[in-house]
């Protein structure tokens, strides 16, 4: 177990001065290396949030697989939201590598104490919203994601290596959605600009509030867990939406958007930060269902993961004897 | 050629349907692991009845999606075992035993059809069946020796599922070509089938400490569009918004 | 228990005196009269399979509930669904005044030791098919039940009483639902005929094998259970349907199928026995689901009844307390 | 009357989503019992669906039909609570619980509406869902105290429910009458109905030995067309056949 690597466990300070020559050199830290508790508990309490953020992520689009309106938007959802649990899955065993068990982060997830991802607990009611995750959503998650492909810790980093390359894959397919529907009926049309109305201003906060708002950051950045501030990765953000708006033909709703030549990036319009707060707090339209259907799967599949344990029980047992 | 497309309407409606029951688990699995592996198994389905649906609506100037979206209940030409409901894990696992023990021997001789497209698509799916298979024995086995319940669970899945097993082996089941000359060499004559089934599931069932089960066969009739009661909703759900918008495409 | 009447129980023939005299002079038997165990044991089974049949015979008809094209249908199916369980209950009652209790009564028929009606091992894949099986299954139900009225035994004949109310109803709602349909759409008449082609044979089949191979029917006949030979009633009821059908305008799907003046009657063709077997025998379109769908639900309500049966236990134990 | 249409229209949705899933019961129950006393409850509730939309409907040239056959998901009105899935037996009797305490009230109060239309609708409905809650009330009891498992089940099923009482409450949710006063002595204000809800409900769930939960609320917008995802499959299933018929009357 990790934990031993805590508190008391660098009497000569050793321990700090090669973690500390790792972080400044750009190298990476792994499982076996000391590293301050303090980081430690960054790690875990953002891979796991991370992982849940994917399981939990599942359900709105996972809403769609029984409806999609065509065979192969059906195939293409359903490998997404299958990629999604690898993710989850994945993410856990980096987490598991700094100490803290898979069972213990899932307990957490589905009692309601761990956190997740705010964006998830919007809800999916048509269809263009499959469109819209894959863009907007995935677009920031990407946006965060990338230089998460260098962080410090060598188990996370590669995690979102693998990572990235199926979300950008996940990007460009909520894209297509968008596009085939934005070059489709007047209703598809309007679904689609309707779901991107809805959407675009909690992308948009996906990246955490501002920068003067955001006290973990500092240290997140200064242990090269975090290479960008929050405001720096939505300007991003914002001046990559921007022409991929213009080839959909769709509006950003947000009519302080424009370009500002000064600057060489758009500037945007104010966000609703009380509304991010609500959803935080619980208050969001799908908070009440998400964390309750994972656990209802749980709590039904409970029968199952104990005839699994019985009969692993039974097979070392004759294995023994 | 009519008959080949209205055979391939056939698989591919199995394929299909299956698919569907199987998208239905997918946030609801006992852990994580199980809902990537039914989404795979889902997703591997899809794949098949896409190919076998594109080739069917080849005959006849349709896509696949002509033929899963506008097609009625009445039209739909799955065996029954497919459309049955997904019950607990256990009834699952039944189905999905069932299923691709039928599968690796349909795709095995279809494989060497004088068709050159559906002995493709059957070297493609056998592989990926191959590995149905053996999730669902692993389970068979977890679960027949588990637990009280889970053993209890597994046998009622079987009795369940078992009862359309012989619909999987019926010959009348070309549509058709009832007199199974004009697709000779190209289709599989579904009683052929039979004793690899036979000689293969019966032993798993037993191995697992399971009974294999006696009851009577459901009278079947899905290839002629006798379905249960359970299609009608899948189609429903699965149909609607693609009927709500119809000529557009996604 | 009623069980003490039988055998020895009537060493100076008295019993079956009284019996004998009852019966000819076409009074009831009530539970508290002597009865042949051979009479009990025969209304035990036709009335329990009877009870059997309103249980499972809410399935076809349950199917539709979800999805019926307008609230009024809705409404009217529900209503129906739900007097087929209260059916159902009621001659559950009836059967228990003979000695034999409810419980077990369910148990045989969750396990497919007890009979129903093979009509239910039909399926309902169409909305037309609510029309079909009331007027036609609903009718030929009447033609049967509307005799039993007068049967001997007297919970048996009043519980008939009830429910024959209830079916005529239900009878002239399923004949609405076709004359809608036949007054609708070509796709609706066509729904509407396809249906009936297929009901048409199975409903007359529901008054049982042809008189001469119908063992049981003679001394059921005697004992005023039975008031018409199966026959009988099918040509009553074939009659009754002729200028229905006409007013429907629905074809009776029998080539065969005219008037005889000499007789005063229709003649009508064969019918397919061997099908009727085979479903009789567990091989119909749907016997596989029929059973194992209430013994799911009944296992699945297992943890609700302990609950209430301890509930009631505590209740009890207070109130003695 | 528009705004009179339009809250009658909320009322309705409410009621007939929620007869709808109790619908979904019927042949499913744990006894026979509730198959009949669901589906009285389930018929009681289209009854006043029908009601409240053929009047809805009245004031925009509407049957009942197409209100409830033609509308979208985010045309719907209803409120949350009520498209929340069955669940297990005690998760339906949480949700009917809550639902007929809240109805109580509001057909108390809107029997005395000055429209009299409406007042006659809830006049009629309150003697009904007197006995809806009575059901309920029994079960809540039977379920608290009966076994592990079922009060286990029964706290589970109110922890899952409670989430969307707040949003019955809510005065937001009469649509286009933003400021109240228009329906003033028409409507009934749902935050009038609170106190009464508070003075029973926790009361019922403390006497069944279970605890009243503190969950945040759901965020609502029901009567707005925010539904959860469970709405969209409801109503691929109650509108499909009538879709499939445009123009028929059945």
């Amino acid at each position: 177990m990790h934990a031993a690597h805590e508190l008391d466990d660098d009497p000569d300070g050793s321990g700090q001065r090669r973690f500390d020559e790792l972080i400044a050199t750009d190298s990476r830290i792994e499982p076996s290396d000391w590293m301050p508790a303090a980081y430690r508990k960054t790690l875990v309490r953002q891979i796991s949030q991370h992982a849940n953020s994917e399981i939990i992520g599942m359900q709105p689009e996972g809403n769609w697989i029984t409806r999609a309106p065509s065979l192969k938007r059906k195939a293409i959802l359903m490998a997404k939201v299958q990629d999604e649990a690898g993710h989850g899955l994945y993410l856990y065993s980096a987490a598991q590598t700094l100490g803290t068990d898979r069972d213990t982060m899932f307990e957490n997830l589905i009692t309601g104490k761990a956190k997740y991802s705010s964006i998830f607990n919007y809800t999916t009611p048509t269809w263009a919203d499959m469109g819209s995750i894959g863009w907007l959503v995935d677009g920031a998650a990407i946006c965060n994601q990338v230089p998460l492909c260098r962080a410090s810790y060598g188990p996370y980093g590669r995690a979102m290596v693998r990572i990235c390359k199926e979300e950008s894959f996940h990007q460009r397919q909520g894209f297509e959605i968008l596009l085939e529907l934005m070059r489709g009926t007047p209703a598809q049309q309007q679904m689609a600009q309707e779901s991107v109305n809805r959407w675009y201003a909690p992308a948009l906060m996906m990246f955490g509030p501002p920068d003067a708002d955001s006290p973990n950051s500092q240290q997140s950045m200064a242990w090269k867990i975090k290479r960008f501030s929050n405001d720096e990765l939505r300007q991003r953000f914002v001046d990559m939406l921007v022409p991929q708006a213009e080839i959909l033909g769709v509006t950003l709703p947000d009519p302080d958007l424009k370009w500002n030549e000064e600057r060489g990036h758009y500037d945007f319009g104010e966000l609703d930060w009380a509304e991010f707060t609500e959803v935080l707090a619980g208050r969001g339209p799908a908070n009440a269902i998400r964390v309750s259907r994972r656990r209802t799967a749980h709590e039904n599949g409970e029968w199952v993961r104990a005839a699994a344990r019985a009969y692993a029980d039974k097979q070392s047992a004759d294995g023994q004897s | 050629d009519d008959a080949v497309a209205r055979y391939a309407l056939g698989l591919g409606d199995d394929a299909l349907v299956l698919a569907q029951r199987l998208g239905e688990w997918v946030t609801n699995a006992p852990e994580l692991e199980e809902d990537v592996a039914l989404a795979n198994i889902g997703l591997d389905l899809l794949g098949h009845a896409r190919s076998l649906l594109t080739y069917a609506g080849s005959a006849w100037g349709q896509s696949e999606d002509d033929l899963a979206y506008f097609r009625d209940e009445a039209q739909f030409t799955n065996r029954q075992l497919f459309e049955q409901p997904n019950g607990d894990f256990a009834q699952t696992i039944a189905r999905q035993l069932i299923a691709s023990a039928y599968f690796i021997g349909l795709y095995r001789e279809l494989s060497a059809s004088a068709d050159p497209l559906l002995a493709g698509i059957a070297a493609k799916a056998l592989k990926e069946v191959d590995y149905h298979l053996d999730h669902s024995e692993q389970w068979l086995l977890r679960l027949g020796h588990g637990t009280a319940e889970s053993h209890r669970r597994m046998q009622r899945g079987l009795d369940a599922m078992w009862v359309f097993v012989d619909e999987l082996f019926t010959d009348d089941a070309i549509p058709g070509d009832e007199d199974a000359a004009p697709l000779a060499g190209i289709a599989v004559a579904p009683s052929s089938l039979r004793a690899g089934f036979d000689a293969l599931v019966p032993r798993l069932i037993t191995q697992a400490g399971l009974t294999v089960p006696t009851a009577p066969s459901a009278r079947g009739g899905g290839r002629q569009g006798s379905h249960t009661e359970y299609l009608g909703p899948i189609l429903a759900e699965m149909q609607v918004l693609a009927r709500a918008h119809p000529g557009a495409s996604w």
